[in-house]
């Protein structure tokens, strides 16, 4: 499997992107700034209008004002709204200084709003998976399902450690399924393509040019990365709670985000794993390993029919 | 444990039943393959042939299954549009192509007693991607975000070949009379034997991950597996060589064990995705062993921009 | 010859020919992917609106197609807007198609109980009809205190913090004209 | 609004939303902005990195708060008492900007000697008629000025202008020809308006307002203290606020008490600071300069009354003010009399005032609803707007509509004020069946913003074009159509009447050029007679200062004439802000007035015409070149030197003097005590709500005294208040708001999938000691009743809205309700409305659904006629106690007049 080894590229080059060769366009991709996301969610209706995506339900959870509660086939911008008994900011000796303080003494609360989207990443799980080659890295480093080629075979759903690809169970939209096989249902998976059309009419995508705050900020991965060490920077100066960003690294487990996040709690807060790794890192291990056992099946076989009588 | 409202961080498959069914048959479709040509080369003609058809007809019931599970069943050719060595579901379909069509074509001209050549010519090419085929499903669920799979990736292609074997050999000595069954019955307790370990081995390396096979659908799917093939493999080494009822309900219940415990693997992993608690625990761990994460905290020094842009 | 064609652009093929081994950029792209064109570079002509909810004034771009919109987004000229918009005015284009949308004169006579089809040609004039037989029957030149008054209190005309100035502007010269007073809109609410 | 008018001059924002980069500390109050007006928040948020300090003072954590740096909850209801704990704590510590409250506030100006506060009267001002329920304002005017016309003509009836009509400045809040009001310049005369505030906050100490609002004594003077260290000449701060302080009983003097504020710390007319009114619908500004308002005509000028102004010249002379720029009253109505009638408007039949249809003290929407209900309406037409949902009350707005003779509606979905005959609450409870229901009713499908031209007034004053894009489709009209081809149709057929009623309409002038196969009318067309003309020459005019009172110059309203100016519409400038030099962008469409961004902006300089400080420059006077410049259009004459003294038979604008920037003002200054123009006081003073828990912790007088109810009226039932038995049955503070989901009462959004997913139903939030409490249980289901009606709603549990604690420790708790929801719709709910009552504030006639009282309980509300026996017997209930001690109203017995 040293040939596969071979075949990886170094840390922080998204894979597949190279073979553009002069066509291959600068990277890009989103800085989710969550310190100033008003949870307005026009980025959700922006991407759902320009995407033609369908509606997706109308279900009332209670979970603050989140009603769309996840990233999946038919959302490709999702806003998180966590309500915390626990100040926005923090002096430097560590003593905390409630933005609201209503009421019986007021413990700090603060609420925060995250506005999730398919991370990009620059080693993806599910464009490596992907068996039609329907996943696919484009020119500008980005992850994009293309919807003539995918069979739905549903392998990119749990390979993705984000959750962010499904497969859409309404009815299709574009190029339906033939007659024939009585289909109803779309079968199709869909994701965020960071408006794959848009970009190469050279226009910014859809959730990114609504944002009412500019916490999706679309550009240059690499101006992008700056930018947020330097909101990184300032955030801790004046004292904010548990700022820190998610996905800028590419040192991490899927080599650095292509939209990255600056959350103020925990990954998982935000329904995020902490540590995410692409799968397919173990695979030329997982590989090895599989040979092996078949070789085993093999002689384990062919051994018990050889040694050891007819009856 | 911390989590969004207790929403799961990955998303559960959207396979269906015929997944965990091809598991099997592939698996059967592999294995027999193989206990074919090796029998062939003992000169056991009649455990040869049968395991030759068993095989055939595994191969020809498994692009079926696969095919009805896809959203676009239309579409299933765009398999072969590629060749991704990071896909195991798409070198898988190459396999199952390779085997498939060597086994068929073999088996038909059993059938026809024609070309002979030809036809040992594809029971050897079958025999050799045989293996592969039985053991490939191993990776293909490993290859995911799935705690309970990916952390299993260096037991599960062990135990899918296993479970080929064994249900190779049942299926082999429900359909071959006794006195010709020998190898078959020894494979199937052999294979019972040795998943039932590498079975122990991986919940013993998965740790709270592998809790998942002792609940819900998953727990009940995995006794029965156990149950099942163990009884059937008693029943094979006991009385299969004496009595043909005997080995025909043997190798059934192997077989149904077998079965089962491809099926209890495909509940598991729904199961673990499911629970965000597996996805948080299993990372956090990983953080405090090896200290790498996703986040950049204040002061912290993250690679510089310049890379990966 | 058509076979060599079809062989040039399998993909597998492509991986090797184009320099992707594994399959995972360009060697993979297929020929809609390449030739994706923004709908907004489709649109025959586009048109600077205002969004039509808050008072905000957000600049709108309305992308028109064969007499359609076939998209809304924000007018990055505007020096209030920006280009940026919120949920309710990014879904300009689902409310003016909105699957409720009424497209027909819809009338309800006395006591009815359904709703039943009237041409607006019709609607219109009859209710040119009402205003003007309301109007006799309740015309007032006085209070009751002898105070000059020179109007109608049957009619009332509610409406126009969501409409047009020239609307509004009509509205109130209309009515002052026929001598209804009863004119209000949301300003109040 | 008259509280910004009557104050400053102007009844619009002071300032605009870029201009709130520029401010220090921004006050948002009375207003949930970054959920309702989003993309305007986003020059919030640009201060706020800029290191400006952001204060939310609400009773609920909003999605504002979560962006503030600091939150402050308040009572609802209560927030007068804040500002008045804010202008104590500035007064007390002599904190105001002396040098601009000096000269651009009336602050040192002599009040009449008859004049008395709430001090004095137990919580009255000076002239209360109890008889009337009204105020006389004779002893609130400034020492030595005299209401317009003689004591003779208010015998007539004669009264200053108010409400509406005020919105626009006191008008008639005239002086003697050219005489100065009598002044202390120290400002420390006893009856000097600086030292009546001194008096009247006296008691609204931090204290005070802690048992009050509910707030800490802490978070109080924390905001007192961010306020005042950003404010002076380098540092300004702004205040933003909405219809949380509007839909008040004593809504104009919430937004009064802001003006008493930003006056004292010297933040109007000054970049970054102001008061922005946030407007909620796209031309909600522009439907009150060019009113679909009952009491005004176009330019806030006010309607003919049946009582006052006999004929044209009382009129006229009643609301000229012979000081600034309502010197002009004339010729603004004469111009507007020749774009309503044309040359049939003449001096020689008095631009036919005479003929005008005459108003009396309220015809507004709520007082309609009355006379739908007793069957003195017939007729109704509703063009964009749902009663049915968004009004307070809406069952008594569904019966009412059930009981005309006609009713048109036009909208672009069939909303509830179209289907309440068979698809309402009271058609399920059994109250209504459509057998029974006489009214003949024409939906009309409407044409939406994108099939139409026409031109939206936003929040700011700017007039912004929206182009057509599209054709209607079928049935699909504008507004501007219907009612083009409506006026058309009645004057072909009452051409040959010679009723003498007939007379007006066919003088009306009605001749627009159409296009398109549906003869759709011209909108630019309208707006060139809207801008004005000479009309000798059909020349364009440039501005108001161009108007005529001769009947030479047409112009449908003054206020924005120049909007075409040469013949082109400047509403339609699209000029991208890249290419314009400031952030001022003076040529991306047309504000009025004569396209200022920021009014009064001569206030930016100090007296001498200089910035006041380099920092905050934004308008000043060139010597050199001899006229004021700067940033904006100077909302000043251009040469009018800073130094100029007007001389004594000065009028107009010319007795302006050069260092008073308020120019619509009679004696050009500010007015932090305002003398005439409203209905409940010259100054803001603390009243409890319509409904409230609690008393007046100041005096015995509860509520605003001068605030309107219906006791008579059967349909609008009040709940028990503080001190009456009966009161607790319904202890909850109980306040309504809109989501950034939805849009009001959710016509326009209800039907839009994407919208409607996103807030997919009605609920109710509530803090979870109430929860607790009461066992609601979080995700399941509430009913929220008042003596009106009875909702259901999903519960949420939130730390965002908090019980207060207020004075002796008495917690209250809060309940929030959105009032989307309705019976139509792709999702459907309760309407938060049918709980409210339809008492209202005296001078504009708004409901006051921002702050009532309300009982809930777990669970769905009864189904089918169990609902209003429900409803009925707790109300019975309630009554019966109450009547047993009824609390006595000090405004019903005192007589201080």
């Amino acid at each position: 499997m040293n040939v596969l080894a071979s075949l990886m590229e170094p840390a922080g080059t998204p894979d597949g992107w190279e073979a553009y060769g002069d066509d291959r366009k600068e990277r890009v991709g989103f800085f989710t700034d969550t310190s100033v996301c008003i949870g307005c969610k026009a980025c959700e209706v922006a991407c759902k209008e320009w995407n033609l995506i369908p509606e997706d339900g109308r279900v009332w959870t209670g979970e603050s004002y989140d009603h769309t509660s996840q990233l999946d086939a038919n959302t490709w911008r999702h806003v998180a709204f966590v309500e915390q008994r626990k100040p926005l900011l923090t002096n430097g000796d560590g003593a905390e200084l409630g933005v609201d303080t209503v009421g019986d003494g007021g413990t700090g609360l603060r609420w925060l709003m995250e506005s999730d989207v398919c991370k990009h990443c620059t080693h993806a799980a599910c464009l490596d998976v992907c068996p039609t080659g329907s996943l696919f890295r484009t020119e500008f480093g980005t992850v994009v399902v293309q919807q003539d080629i995918c069979n739905g075979c549903g392998y990119c759903v749990p390979a993705c450690p984000f959750g962010v690809l499904d497969k859409r169970h309404l009815a299709a939209t574009t190029d339906p399924p033939p007659a024939i096989l009585g289909r109803k249902e779309d079968g199709r998976v869909w994701k965020c393509t960071l408006c794959y059309d848009r970009l190469k009419g050279g226009h910014e995508p859809a959730c990114a040019k609504a944002c009412p705050t500019k916490s999706i900020q679309f550009g240059p991965l690499e101006e992008l990365r700056e930018r947020a060490d330097a909101r990184l920077a300032k955030l801790d100066a004046e004292g904010w709670n548990g700022a820190q960003l998610y996905g800028r690294d590419p040192d991490d487990g899927v080599g650095g985000f292509g939209a990255f996040f600056l959350l103020l709690d925990d990954p998982e807060v935000y329904g995020l794993p902490p540590d995410p790794v692409v799968t397919t890192r173990d695979l030329p291990e997982m590989w090895t390993n599989m040979l092996a056992a078949a070789g085993a099946l093999l002689a384990g076989v062919t051994a018990l029919t050889l040694l050891g009588g007819r009856r | 444990m911390r989590s969004y409202y207790g929403r799961p961080i990955i998303k559960e498959p959207t396979w269906t039943w015929e997944i965990p069914t091809y598991f099997f048959t592939g698996g059967l479709a592999g294995a027999s393959s193989v206990l074919s040509s090796a029998a062939r080369v003992t000169g056991n003609d009649a455990l040869a042939r049968r395991a030759l058809y068993v095989g055939a007809v595994a191969d020809l019931v498994s692009p079926v299954l696969l095919i009805s599970d896809l959203g676009r069943p239309e579409r299933f050719h765009h398999m072969l549009r590629v060749v991704k060595v990071t896909s195991p579901m798409n070198l898988g379909s190459w396999v199952l192509l390779v085997n498939g069509g060597a086994t068929t074509t073999a088996a038909m001209l059993q059938l026809l007693g024609k070309w002979k050549p030809l036809r040992i010519a594809a029971s050897i090419v079958a025999a050799l991607a045989g293996p592969p085929l039985a053991t490939y499903t191993g990776v293909l669920v490993a290859d995911t975000a799935v705690p309970v799979w990916h952390e299993a990736r260096h037991e599960l292609p062990w135990i899918f070949g296993a479970s080929a074997a064994a249900s190779a050999g049942a299926a082999a000595s429900m359909f071959v009379h006794p006195r010709d069954a020998g190898p078959a019955r020894r494979i199937a307790v052999a294979g019972v034997l040795a998943e039932g370990a590498l079975m122990q081995a991986m919940e013993l390396r998965l740790g709270t991950v592998g809790e998942v096979y002792h609940q819900g659908e998953a727990g009940k799917l995995s006794w029965a597996a156990k149950g099942l093939s163990v009884a059937g493999a008693a029943l094979l080494a006991t009385r299969g060589r004496k009595s043909r009822a005997s080995a025909v309900l043997g190798g059934a219940l192997v077989c149904a064990g077998e079965l089962c415990l491809r099926w209890s693997v495909f509940k598991a992993g729904f199961q673990s995705a499911r629970d965000p608690k597996y996805v948080v625990e299993s990372q956090r761990q990983r953080i405090e062993k090896d200290g790498t994460n996703a986040t950049t905290k204040p002061g912290e020094n993250p690679a510089p921009p310049g890379r990966g842009a | 010859m058509a076979l060599s064609k079809l062989l040039e652009s399998w993909p597998a093929l492509r991986q090797l020919r184009e320099g992707d081994p594994r399959g995972l950029g360009k060697a993979v792209q297929s020929p809609r992917s390449k030739g994706l064109v923004p709908r907004i570079d489709e649109a025959e002509h586009v048109v600077h609106s205002i969004c039509p909810y808050c008072a905000v004034g957000c600049g709108q771009l309305v992308y028109v197609k064969e007499g359609d919109v076939t998209h809304i987004e924000g007018d990055p000229a505007s020096p209030i807007s920006r280009g940026r918009l919120c949920p309710k005015g990014q879904a300009s284009k689902s409310f003016v198609q909105s699957p409720l949308r009424e497209y027909k004169v819809k009338y309800r006579r006395p006591y009815g109980t359904r709703w039943e089809e009237l041409s607006l040609d019709d609607a219109m004039d009859m209710i040119a009809e009402r205003i003007i037989r309301t109007r006799a029957d309740t015309w007032e030149w006085e209070t009751e205190q002898g105070a000059p008054a020179n109007r109608t209190m049957a009619i009332g005309n509610l409406g126009g913090a969501t409409l047009d100035n020239e609307e509004n502007y009509l509205i109130k010269k209309l009515m002052t004209g026929l001598g209804i007073v009863q004119v209000e809109n949301q300003a109040r609410i | 609004m008259p509280s910004l008018g009557t104050s400053f001059g102007r009844g619009g924002a002071t300032t605009f939303q870029q201009d709130l980069q520029n401010a220090d500390c921004i006050v948002i109050m009375g207003s949930n902005m970054a959920e309702n007006h989003p993309v305007g928040f986003q020059w919030v948020m640009e201060a706020r990195e800029r290191g400006a300090k952001v204060i939310h003072v609400d009773p609920r954590f909003t999605r504002t708060s979560a962006m503030a740096t600091k939150h402050v909850g308040i009572r609802a209801g209560s927030d007068i008492a804040f500002l008045g704990g804010v202008a104590n704590y500035i007064l007390q510590n002599d904190l105001y900007f002396r040098e601009y409250v000096e000269k651009y506030t009336n602050a040192p100006v002599i009040i009449d000697e008859e004049f008395a506060g709430p001090e004095d009267l137990d919580g009255l001002f000076s002239g209360w008629d109890p008889e009337e329920g009204e105020y006389d304002v004779q002893s609130w005017m400034y020492e030595g000025m005299e209401l317009h016309g003689s004591a003779g003509q208010r015998e007539e009836g004669f009264d200053p202008t108010k409400g509406e009509a005020s919105g626009h400045g006191g008008h008639g809040g005239g002086l003697h020809h050219g005489e100065p009001p009598s002044e202390d310049e120290t400002m420390q005369h006893p009856r000097c308006v600086l030292q009546l505030l001194k008096k009247h906050y006296r008691r609204y100490t931090p204290e005070f307002v802690a048992d009050t609002c509910g707030c800490s004594v802490e978070d109080f003077l924390e905001v007192c203290e961010t306020l005042v260290a950003n404010s002076g000449r380098e540092r300004t701060s702004a205040f933003c606020y909405a219809v949380g302080w509007t839909q008040h009983t004593v809504g104009v003097q919430m937004i009064r008490s802001a003006a008493v504020v930003q006056q004292l710390l010297g933040n109007i007319g000054r970049p970054g600071g102001g008061i922005m009114a946030l407007r909620g619908h796209a031309s909600i500004q522009g439907s009150t300069d060019i009113p679909t308002l009952y009491n005004i005509l176009p330019g806030y000028l006010p309607m003919p009354h049946t009582e006052k102004y006999g004929d044209l010249d009382t009129y006229i002379d009643a609301n000229t003010s012979p000081t600034g720029w309502w010197g002009h009253f004339r010729a603004y109505f004469v111009s507007l009399m020749k774009a309503y009638f044309g040359e049939n408007a003449n001096a020689d039949n008095d631009f036919l005032f005479e003929s005008l249809p005459r108003i009396d003290d309220d015809n507004s929407a709520y007082w309609t609803v009355r006379q739908m209900l007793e069957g003195k309406v017939r007729g109704y037409i509703i063009a964009g707007e749902n009663p049915a949902v968004g009004h307070a009350n809406g069952k008594a707005h569904r019966l009412g509509l059930a009981n005309l003779d006609w009713l048109v509606v036009r909208d672009i979905v069939e909303i509830e004020s179209a289907s309440f005959w068979y698809d309402s609450p009271e058609v399920e409870s059994g109250e209504l069946e459509a057998e029974g229901i006489r009214t003949e009713i024409f939906f009309l499908p409407a044409a939406a913003h994108t099939e139409k031209d026409g031109s939206f007034t936003n929040t700011q004053r700017l007039l912004q074009w929206h182009w057509q894009a599209v054709e209607p489709k079928e049935d699909c009209r504008s507004d501007l159509w219907f009612y083009f081809h409506l006026g058309r149709l009645i004057k072909q057929k009452l051409e040959d009447s010679d009723e003498e009623r007939d007379k007006l309409i066919k003088a009306l002038r009605w001749e627009y050029p159409t296009h398109s196969g549906i003869q759709e009318p011209d909108a630019e067309a309208v707006l060139q007679e809207i801008n004005g003309r000479e009309i000798e020459s059909g020349r364009f005019l440039s501005g108001y200062p161009e108007l005529k009172d001769d009947g030479s110059t047409l112009c449908g309203c003054w206020i924005y004439c120049g909007c075409f100016e040469n013949g082109i519409n400047q509403t339609a400038r699209k000029k991208p802000h890249w290419e314009q030099d400031s952030h001022v962008a003076p040529e991306w469409a047309w504000a009025w007035p004569a396209n200022r961004r920021i009014i009064y902006n001569r206030a930016s300089a100090d007296p001498d015409g200089n910035p006041w400080s380099e920092r905050k420059r934004y308008v000043w006077w060139d010597g050199d070149e001899g006229k004021w410049t700067g940033l904006d259009v100077p909302d000043f004459e251009e040469d009018k030197e800073p130094g100029y003294v007007p001389p004594d038979d000065a009028q107009a604008e010319e007795a302006i003097a050069g260092d008073h920037p308020f120019i619509m003002q009679a004696d050009g200054r500010a007015w932090l005590y305002v003398p005439q123009g409203l209905e409940d006081g010259p100054l803001p003073t603390h009243y409890e709500p319509h409904e409230s828990p609690f008393d007046n912790p100041l005096y015995p007088q509860r509520a605003n005294p001068r605030r309107q109810q219906n006791e008579d009226l059967a349909e609008d039932p009040y709940n028990p208040v503080a001190g009456e038995p009966g009161a607790e049955l319904y202890p909850y503070v109980v306040t309504t708001y809109r989501l950034t989901e939805h849009h009001t009462a959710g016509g326009m959004t209800r039907s839009v999938p994407f919208l409607a997913e996103l807030q997919p139903a009605m609920f109710c939030e509530v803090h979870p000691d109430l929860a607790r409490e009461i066992g609601l249980e979080h995700g399941g289901w509430a009913t929220i009743y008042t003596t009106r009606s009875a909702i259901e709603a999903r519960v949420l549990v939130t730390d965002r809205v908090r019980p207060l604690t207020m004075k002796d420790g008495r917690r209250v708790h809060q309940i929030g309700l959105p009032y989307h929801w309705g019976k139509r719709g792709l999702i459907t709910g309760d309407s938060a409305n049918d709980l409210a009552h339809m008492a209202l504030d005296p001078n504009v006639h708004i409901q006051e659904v921002k702050a009532f009282t309300c009982g809930i309980r777990p669970g769905r509300r009864p189904r089918g006629p169990e609902l209003p026996r429900f409803v009925t017997e707790l109300r019975d209930q309630a009554h019966s106690r109450r009547d047993q001690e009824p609390r006595v109203e000090p405004e019903e017995v005192r007589d201080t007049s």
